[in-house]
C-alpha cells in the first residue's frame, strides 16, 4: 500500500483509487467497469473507510484491489455470504459484492440466491463475461449452447442461465443489467443499486477479449447497437430502433417485439420498475439475443421490501428493550440454582 | 392403605445410585431424566448423566430402533462418569428391556411397566416369550407395575381423554423413582406449572400422575426403605445443573462481554451442534446475532465477513459440516483474521451415527486444510468446561489474530453436571484493540496502514475494521507480502509468511494453562486424554491408584500446539497410555512429535468409555488383566 | 435386506415396497407420497432394476430405504449432483431424486437449479414441510415471514422462496406441484414428471405433523380446498370454486383472481404448459396463499428440449464416427514420437 | 554476409545444457521453451522442464509480475531435474533479466532482446539505469541482439503489419538458440506449419522470424562455435514427450481400457489441474465422458453417482477443491465405492500461489475427511509416472471398492520428460466382476443379496450396478449393518465396521509394489520421499555417493497405507531424511508410524528443490556443510 501521491478529495477519481497496478489484459472490459465505479463514487456521498468490496476468485474478483476503500478478495463462489456476515454484523458499511459469472452461478450460485432472497443489503455486481477468464476459457453457466471451449472441444450442451430470470425467481427486489462500453449507463445503474436498500443484482456485460472476445458485438456494435439493445425507463413505454420505431408490447402475458407504427405507443409496455409482482421484468428480461434478437439493458426491477440486516438488528433492539441489557450473571443464574454455604 | 405407609421410614443411605430411565422414544424419557438430574442438583448430588436418543425423530413406536434412554450417576462425593452400569433400570416398553436389560449387572432393580407387556409390543421388538414369565429376568429385582393404568386411574377425575392421560405415565415412573430415592416433590410440582402453565389440563395430568408415583412407592410394600444419596460435600458457591451445549453458548455470550465485542455465530443446523444455535438466539440482548445461514460453507463465510467487519464471530457444527468448512477456514488462516470453529463430533465417518458421541475428527480438526494451514485446536472435557473452553478459544482467536477450533462432542453436548457458577468479576479480560491509527510512514513521509505490519511478541497483525478512516485495505488469499499484505508471488516471502504463521501459532504455546494434571511419585505409566475422556479418566486412574497402580494422569486441554514441556513429561513414563472415542488418533500426534511410544485404547462405538473398561486396558497395560477388545464393544 | 415375502407382481405395490421398517413419524404425510410412488409404479412399464432413487439427507430423504428400487440415501444437499452423474454414466435408468425443503432450497439450492438448467433427465421430488424435519424443526428457506423455530425464537425475518419460481428461473422445463392428501392427484403428477424427458421437478406440499403441524391447513382442510386450491388442466381455462364459479385471467400481465361472472370464460387464461416462454407459468406460479389467497397445483410447465444425457451420449457417438473407436496404442503414439533401435 | 557463415563447423561437444527462456507473459515463452524441447527430445536428448508462469492471465506488459519463464534441461546422459542453475538464459525485455539475472551462475550466458531495453521498460521494472551499461553484467558472457528490429526486417517482405510481424520475435530468439546448440531446423518448421497452418500469414512470420534467428546465429560470428548435446543413450522403444497432466489423462483413459469400464469425469476447473478435463475432453472415442459441474462438490458427486452406476469415476482438482471435496470422499468411503479423486497440489494455504508447485497437502489427503475415514493415498513421481499412478490408483479403487487419493502436483503437471512408451499388452488387467447374482439365502430358503458381504481376501464388498435384476438394494452413509447393509446404529457393528474398513484398506499393503529404493552397502543415511521430488532426490544422492557419503534413496509410491517393510528398512539407519516441498508431512507420518526420528528439509516456495540445494542439507545432516534455511529460498 505504498501510495505516492495521497488524494483527500472524494470527488477526484484518485481518491477512489487503490495504489495497486491493475492487472488485467490489455483491453479487457474490467477496466471500463473499474473506472465507471470510481467515476460513479466522486459523485456519492460516502466515505471511503465505510465501504467495502467484496469479491470471490477469477479475473473480475480481483477489482477490491483497486479500489481504495476496505476490500476482501475471498474465495471462489463465497463472496455473497462473507458479504452477508459483514453486513449483519455492521449494517453501517455500504458491502459491494463483485464476482464473473462463473463465481456467482455456478460454484456461487447458491449464495447468490440465498443473498437475493433474504434481501441482505448487498450491491451485487455480476461481471458476466460468459467464460471462465481467470482459468483459461472453459465454458460458463451463461454461455451460449454449442460453445467450444477448452473443457468442450466439440461444443458445450448445456442451456445458459438467464442470470436476470434467476434473480427475480430468487425474489430479488432490485435487478438491472448494463455493459462495460457505456460508462455513463454503468454509473447510472450503479447508483441505483446503490441507492437501493435490500439486495441489488447488477448483470454487466463484459468482454473477455483474450478467451471470448466480442461474446456482445452482435448486440453492442455500435451499428447494431440501437436496433437490439433497449434501454429501460421506468414510466416510459419501451421504445427502441435508431428511429424509435420500435416498442415491446405484452402480448398473451409475453414481452414481444412489434413495430410502434403497427400497434400505437399506447399499445406499449409501460415499464414500470416498482409493480410488486415479479411477473412483468420476468417477462422483460425473458427477451435475448436468442429468443428475439433484442436485449433489455437497465433497471427491471426496483420494489421495497423489508431488508434483512435492518430486521436483525430491530430483533436486537427489541430483545434489549424487552429483557433489559445482557447481564452476563444472571444468564448463569437463569435456570435453577442452589446455593452450599 | 396400610398404616406403614403413613409412618415416616428412614431412607437407607447409599453413596451413589446410577438409574437408567428406558423407554419408547415418544414415552418422554429424556424429559424424564432431565427432572430426577435437576432435582438431584438442588438436592446437592454430584452427578453427571448419559442421554441417548435414536437418530430417527420418532422411529416406530415399540421397535428396538425406537428406544430413548437416559443414564444419571448421583452421589454423595464427587464423581466423574454417568456411571458404568445402572443400579436401577425403568424400562417403559418391552422394547426397553430387551435393548437395555444385558447393561444391568446381576442383582440390579428392575422397574417395569407391565401394561406395556402385550402382545403386540412384545412381538415388535422381537420376544417370543414374555420376558417376565420365563427366566429372563431371573437374578434381578424386578417390580412389574402396571404404570399405564394406575396413571389412567389416577387421572380418572381430571378433564382428560384417556389417551392423553396415558401420556403422563412418565410422570408417574419419576414419581415412583422419587420416592425410592428420597427426592423433594416441590422442584418437579414446579417445575411442571412452568413448563406446562399455558395447558392447565396437562399440569393438572402429569402432577396427578406423578404424586401417584410417589405415593404407590410409598404404599406398596413391595419397594422396601425409600434409599437416600445425601447432598455431596461441594464447595460454598452457587451451583446450577448445566449441558455442554448450553454451556457453550453461555461462554460464547460471556466471551463477547468479555471481549467487549459483538457476538455474531453463522450456523447451520446439524446434530449435536444444533442447540448451540439455539440457545444463543435467545440472547439478542446482549448483542448476539445469529445467522441461520443456506449451508454450513456460508455459515463459515458468514463468520469470517463478521470478523472482518469486528465482531467475536462463530461458527458451530458436527463432522460433516466441518469437512465442508476447510475451504473457509484456510481463507481465514491466510487473512490472519479471528474466528472460532466449533465441532461438536459424533459418529462417523460420512452420517455416520449422528445421534452418538465419537471423538474422531481430532485429525481432521489438526490437518482439514489445503496448503500449510496452521491453528489452534483447544479441546472442552466437561459439560461445564464447555463455558471455560468458549471463552479461552475467543481468547486465542483475538489475541493472534487467527481461527480457532474448538472440539467438544456428543457426550458433552448433551451430558450435564453440576456446575458451581464462577464470579464474573474473575473471568479473564479478553479485549484486544483494534487499529486506529496508521503504523508506518513511506519513503515521502506519507502516513501508511500495513495490515501485516506483526506485534513483535505475539507476531498478531493488526485488526483494522472498516468504518476507520485512514486504514483502509484490501485482504485475500493469495500469498501476501509480508508487512504490506500485497499481494505477492515472491518466492521467498511465501516461504518466510509460512514461517510466520507457523511460529505465530508455535508461540501461543508459551500462552497456555495445563495440560490437566494427575500426578504421583513414581508413576511408570502415564494416561493422557483429550476432550470428554476426562471424567472417565479420572475415575478409572482413582480405581488404578486404588489398586496400587502407579498412574498418573495428564489431560490436554489443547491439541494445538501441544502444550510445553509435555514431551518431557512424557519421556519419564515407561507407559503411556492414550484412551481415544477414535482409533487413536492423538496417539499419532504424540508419537510424531516427541518419538514416545504411546499406545492407543481405542472405543468406537458411538458410547464414551466406563471407568471399569479403562480399568481393565490399564492393567492389560500393566501386565495385570487379560487383554479386553474394547472398539467392538464386546466388554462394554 | 430380508425379504419374508417375495413377490413377483410390478403391478402389486408390493413389488415395489422394500423389507425394511419405514420409519417416519406417526401421521407423518411422508407416508401418503410413499403410497402414492410405490402405488404409481404398478402403472407403469418400468422394471425395478432399472429404478434408481437418490436423495440426500433429512426425513424426506430416507425414502430410497422404502423403495424395492436401487438406492442412494447420500449426504444433505448433494442429490441432485450425484443423480446427474449417474444419469450422465446411465441415460438407460430412471432416476428420481427426492429431497426436503432444507435439502434441496437451502445447502443443495445451487444443484438443483443446475441440474435443471442442463435439463438432466432427473425427476425430482421436493417434499416441501416448510421446516428442517430431521433436525427437530428450525425453519426453511420456505418458511414463512415471522416462523418461530428454535432457531429463530424471535420469528424469522427472510422472505421464503417459492420453488415454483426458482424453478422457472432457472430454466426447468417440467414444473410441477401436487400434495400429500390427494393420491390420486400425485399419481398423475408423478407420472407426467416420470415420463419428461429432461429434468422435471415435481413440488410436494407435505405436512409434518411434528414440528410444523398443519402448515398447509388453511388451503388444504377439506371446507376450504376448493376455494384455495387451484387444479391446472391442460388446454383448459383455469377455473375453481365449489361452482367453478371463479377463474384466473392474465390482467396486464400478471395472473389474478377474477369471478367468471364479471369477465366471461373466454377471458379467462387457457392454461398451457408447452408455452416456450416460461413467463405465464411464472405469473401462474406467483399465486400464492400470501399473494392472492390461492394456490395452484398440476403441471405449471412442461415443454420438450434438449435433454442433457442424450446430448452426452450422442457426442460420444459422434466422436466414435469420427475418430473410430479408441486405441489406446494409437493415443500414446499420436504426439511426435521418436525411434531408439 | 561473411565466407565463414557458409563454412560447415564442427559443433563444441557438452555433455548437457539448461537453458531458461524469460521474456513478458505476452512473448509466448512457454511456447518457445515448449518447442526447443520438442526438438531436442527429437535428437535424443535426456530432458527435463519447469515451466514458471504468472497468476494473472496477462500482467501488465513489461512488469516484473509479468514475467513468464521457461527451463530446459537437455543431456546426453540420464537426468532428472531441469537443472539447479540455467548455463544460458534468454531475456526477451528487462523485466525478464531482473528477475531472472540471479538464477544465473557467474559466467553463465545471458542473451537480450535489446530493442526492449528502452526507457519505458526500464521504467517499468524499476531499473534506473540501463543494466547493458552499468556492472550489472558483469562477470557474464553477454549477447545484446536487437530482436525485435531484426525480426521485423526479416518479415518486412510479408504482408504483414510491423505490430504482427513483431509478435513473431519469440520465433527469432528460438532459431538463434537452436543454431547455437545445433537443433534441427525441420521439426520447428514443420510444426508452424502444423500449428498455423489456417493463417498464413503467421505461418509466414513465424518460420522468417525463426530462419532469421538461426541465420543471425551462424552470421554474426560473436557466439563462436555452435554446441552440441548428444543423444543420450536410451533404451531401445519408441519415445515420445510428456507431460504430467497429459499422462495422466492418458492413463485415465488406459485404466478404463484396462478395466474394460467406461470413464467418467466429473471436475471443476481449477489451476492446476484444468488440463486434465481438456485432455481428457478430447477422448470420447473411448467412450470417456466428462462433465463439468457447477462446483468441486458437484463434481465429486456426480463421480460418486457414477461410480454406482458402474463406471470407472474420477474427479480432479487442486487443494481449494479437495478441502471442499471432503465430506462427499467421505461418503463414497462410508458406502465403499471405487472411484479415484486426483489432487494437483498447487501453493497454499488458501489460494496461495496458484500456480506455483508445492506438496502440501498430504495431510489433507490422509486426514481430510470427519470420522475414521481411511482410504489409500498414490502418489506419482515423474511426468510420464503420472500415467501408471492414474492406472495404480484405478487398479486399488476397483479391485478394493473404495476412494484412493492420487497426489499431483504443479510441477509433475507442467513439467515434461522423454517417455518410452509402454507396450500396450504389458499394461496390467485391473477389470473386476459386477455382482449379477443373489449371495445369500434367508431362513425361508429365498435368494437374497447382501451389498456389504465381503469378498474374505481383499476385504472388498460386492459391486452391483443399477440394471442388474435381483440385486436391487440402497446404500448410504449412515452406519451399516455388516453383510446386509442396512442401517444400523447398533454400537457393536459400528465398532465392528470401522475395523473392517480400517483392515480393508490396511491390508492392502500386501497388494503393492515399492518403495522405490537404490540402496547401497553400508548405508548409514536414508534419503526418503514421496511424489515429484524423486528427480532432485534422486540427482542428490548420486552426487552425494560420488562425494562418499554412504546414502541410500527411498521413495514411496503408496502413503496410505504405508509400503510393508519399510519402518524395519528406516531402522536401520542412522539418519533419515525426508525433503519435502512442505513443512515435514510425511516426516510427522513416518515418526507416528515407525518412531523413527527421522528429520524434515522442508521448502516452501512454489518450486521444486534443486539438487544442490538437497546435497547441501544432506551433507549438513552428516556434518559436512554449513546449515543452510532452505525454507526461505535463501539459497534457491
Ligand atoms: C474452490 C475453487 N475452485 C476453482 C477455482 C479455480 N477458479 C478460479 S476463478 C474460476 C472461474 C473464473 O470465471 P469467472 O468467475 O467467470 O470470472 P472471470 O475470470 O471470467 O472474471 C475458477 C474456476 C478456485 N480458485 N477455487
Ligand atoms: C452437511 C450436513 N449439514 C447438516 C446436516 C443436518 N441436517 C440433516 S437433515 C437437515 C435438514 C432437514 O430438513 P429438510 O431437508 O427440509 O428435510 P425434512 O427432514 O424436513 O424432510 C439438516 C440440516 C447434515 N446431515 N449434513
Ligand atoms: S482473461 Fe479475459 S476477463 Fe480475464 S483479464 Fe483477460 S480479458 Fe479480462
Ligand atoms: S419430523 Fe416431521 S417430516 Fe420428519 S418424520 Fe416426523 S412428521 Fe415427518
Ligand atoms: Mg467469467
Ligand atoms: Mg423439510
Amino acid at each position: 500500500m505504498t501510495a505516492t501521491e495521497v488524494i483527500l478529495d472524494p470527488t477526484k477519481r484518485g481518491y477512489w483509487t487503490s495504489d495497486q497496478d491493475v492487472r488485467w489484459c490489455p483491453g479487457c472490459g474490467d477496466y471500463g467497469i473499474l473506472a465507471a465505479m470510481q467515476m460513479m463514487h466522486t459523485d456519492l456521498d460516502v466515505k471511503r473507510e465505510d465501504t467495502v468490496f467484496v469479491s470471490g476468485i477469477g479475473c473480475a474478483a480481483r477489482f477490491p484491489y483497486y479500489m481504495s476503500t476496505y476490500g476482501m478478495h475471498s474465495i471462489h463462489g463465497r463472496a455473497p455470504a462473507i458479504a452477508t456476515g459483514l453486513a449483519v454484523a455492521r449494517p453501517d458499511l455500504h458491502v459491494w459484492v463483485v464476482g464473473g459469472d462463473g463465481d456467482m452461478l455456478s460454484i456461487g450460485g447458491n449464495h447468490l440466491i440465498h443473498a437475493l432472497r433474504r434481501n441482505v443489503n448487498l450491491t451485487i455486481l455480476l461481471f458476466n463475461n460468459r467464460i471462465y477468464g481467470l482459468t483459461k476459457g472453459q465454458y460458463s453457466p451463461t454461455s451460449e449452447v454449442g460453445k467450444v471451449t477448452k473443457s468442450t472441444p466439440h461444443g458445450s450442451i448445456d442451456p445458459p442461465f438467464n442470470p436476470i430470470s434467476v434473480a427475480l425467481g430468487a425474489g430479488a427486489t432490485f435487478v438491472a443489467r448494463t455493459h462495460d462500453l457505456d460508462r455513463k449507463h454503468m454509473m447510472a445503474t450503479f447508483k441505483r443499486a446503490h441507492e437501493h436498500r435490500g439486495a441489488a443484482l447488477v448483470e454487466i456485460f463484459q468482454n473477455c477479449n483474450v478467451f471470448n472476445d466480442g461474446a456482445y458485438d452482435n448486440i453492442l456494435k455500435r451499428d447494431v447497437r440501437s436496433d437490439k439493445l433497449i434501454d429501460l425507463t421506468h414510466g416510459e413505454p419501451i421504445v427502441f430502433g435508431a428511429e424509435g420505431d420500435k416498442g415491446i408490447m405484452l402480448v398473451d402475458g409475453e414481452a414481444t417485439v412489434v413495430n410502434v407504427a403497427d400497434v400505437g405507443t399506447d399499445a406499449l409496455l409501460v415499464h414500470d420498475e416498482t409493480r410488486p409482482e415479479p411477473t412483468v421484468p420476468f417477462a422483460i428480461g425473458r427477451l435475448t439475443e436468442e429468443s428475439s434478437g433484442v436485449t433489455p439493458v437497465g433497471v427491471f426491477r426496483s420494489v421495497q421490501a423489508p431488508e434483512y440486516t435492518s430486521a436483525v438488528n430491530d430483533q436486537l433492539v427489541a430483545a434489549n428493550a424487552e429483557q433489559g441489557p445482557g447481564d452476563l450473571d444472571a444468564l448463569l443464574r437463569s435456570g435453577a440454582t442452589w446455593t452450599v454455604d | 392403605m396400610t398404616d406403614t405407609a403413613s409412618r415416616p421410614v428412614e431412607p437407607d443411605v447409599l453413596d451413589r445410585v446410577v438409574i437408567r430411565f428406558a423407554g419408547d422414544s415418544g414415552d418422554g424419557m429424556q424429559l424424564t431424566g432431565d427432572r430426577f438430574t435437576s432435582a438431584s442438583a438442588l438436592a446437592g448430588n454430584d452427578l453427571a448423566t448419559l442421554p441417548e436418543f435414536p437418530a430417527e425423530i420418532r422411529a416406530p413406536q415399540g421397535t428396538l430402533a425406537g428406544v430413548s434412554a437416559f443414564q444419571v450417576h448421583i452421589s454423595d462425593h464427587d464423581i466423574h462418569t454417568p456411571g458404568d452400569a445402572p443400579d436401577v433400570l425403568v424400562a417403559m416398553n418391552p422394547a426397553a428391556l430387551k435393548s437395555q436389560l444385558d447393561r444391568l449387572p446381576m442383582g440390579g432393580t428392575v422397574i417395569l411397566n407391565g401394561d406395556a407387556f402385550d402382545e403386540r409390543n412384545l412381538t415388535k421388538c422381537g420376544y417370543e416369550v414374555d420376558p417376565r414369565s420365563d427366566d429372563t429376568l431371573t437374578g434381578y429385582r424386578v417390580h412389574d407395575v402396571p404404570m399405564t393404568s394406575l396413571t389412567v386411574g389416577a387421572t380418572a377425575d381430571l378433564d382428560v381423554k384417556k389417551r392423553d392421560a396415558e401420556r403422563s405415565k412418565n410422570f408417574f415412573a419419576l414419581g415412583l423413582v422419587s420416592w425410592m430415592f428420597s427426592r423433594p416433590l416441590e422442584p418437579t410440582l414446579e417445575w411442571i406449572e412452568d413448563k406446562f402453565g399455558k395447558r392447565p389440563e396437562v399440569v393438572a395430568a402429569n402432577t396427578a400422575a406423578f404424586k401417584a408415583g410417589h405415593a404407590y412407592g410409598e404404599t406398596a410394600e413391595v419397594f422396601g426403605n425409600p434409599k437416600k444419596v445425601e447432598a455431596a460435600p461441594q464447595e460454598p458457591g452457587t451451583y446450577t445443573n448445566i449441558m455442554g451445549n448450553q454451556a457453550l453458548a453461555w461462554g460464547m455470550v460471556a466471551a463477547g462481554q468479555l471481549a467487549k465485542l459483538p457476538v455474531f455465530l453463522g450456523s447451520y443446523p446439524i446434530t449435536p451442534a444444533s442447540d448451540i444455535l439455539h440457545e444463543l438466539s435467545n440472547h439478542k440482548n446482549f448483542g448476539v446475532r445469529t445467522f441461520q445461514a443456506e449451508d454450513e460453507i456460508a455459515a463459515a463465510g458468514s463468520a469470517v465477513g463478521a470478523a472482518f467487519g469486528g465482531h467475536l464471530a462463530f461458527t458451530t457444527s458436527s463432522g460433516p459440516g466441518i469437512a465442508l468448512k476447510g475451504e473457509t477456514i484456510g481463507l481465514a488462516v491466510s487473512m490472519e483474521l479471528p474466528m472460532v470453529i466449533i465441532d461438536v463430533q459424533r459418529g462417523g465417518p460420512s452420517t455416520g451415527l449422528p445421534t452418538k458421541t465419537e471423538a474422531s475428527d481430532l485429525m481432521l480438526a489438526l490437518h482439514g486444510r489445503h496448503g500449510e494451514a496452521p491453528m489452534p485446536v483447544v479441546a472442552a472435557h466437561s459439560p461445564s468446561d464447555c463455558f471455560f473452553a468458549a471463552i479461552e478459544a475467543s481468547r486465542l482467536a483475538l489475541k493472534y489474530r487467527t481461527p480457532v477450533l474448538l472440539m467438544t462432542d456428543g457426550y458433552l453436548a448433551t451430558g450435564s453436571e453440576p456446575w458451581k457458577l464462577p464470579d464474573v468479576a474473575d473471568l479473564p479480560d479478553i479485549s484486544v484493540e483494534f487499529a486506529t491509527e496508521p503504523n508506518m510512514t513511506d519513503e515521502d513521509g506519507n502516513a501508511q496502514f500495513w495490515p501485516f505490519l506483526r506485534d513483535e511478541t505475539t507476531l498478531a497483525r493488526p485488526w483494522a475494521v472498516p468504518g476507520t478512516p485512514g486504514l483502509e485495505h484490501r485482504i485475500g488469499g493469495l500469498e501476501k507480502a509480508d508487512g504490506t499484505g500485497n499481494v505477492s508471488y515472491d518466492p521467498a516471502n511465501h516461504g518466510h509468511m509460512t514461517d510466520l504463521r507457523e511460529a505465530k501459532v508455535a508461540g501461543i504455546a508459551a500462552d497456555i494453562s495445563g495440560p490437566v494434571t494427575d500426578l504421583i511419585d513414581g508413576a511408570s505409566i502415564a494416561v493422557v486424554g483429550w476432550g470428554s475422556t476426562l471424567g472417565s479418566i479420572t475415575s478409572a486412574v482413582d480405581r488404578c491408584r486404588a489398586q496400587g497402580l502407579p498412574v498418573d494422569r495428564i489431560h490436554l486441554t489443547h491439541l494445538a500446539p501441544m502444550h510445553t514441556g509435555l514431551g518431557d513429561l512424557l519421556s519419564r513414563y515407561e507407559t503411556v497410555l492414550v484412551p481415544e472415542l477414535n482409533k487413536g488418533q492423538l496417539v499419532k500426534v504424540l508419537r510424531a512429535e516427541y518419538l514416545v511410544d504411546a499406545k492407543p485404547i481405542s472405543k468406537v462405538i458411538g458410547l464414551p468409555f466406563t471407568a471399569s473398561e479403562l480399568v481393565e486396558a490399564i492393567r492389560t497395560a500393566a501386565g495385570l488383566a487379560p487383554t479386553i477388545d474394547l472398539t467392538n464393544g464386546a466388554s462394554a
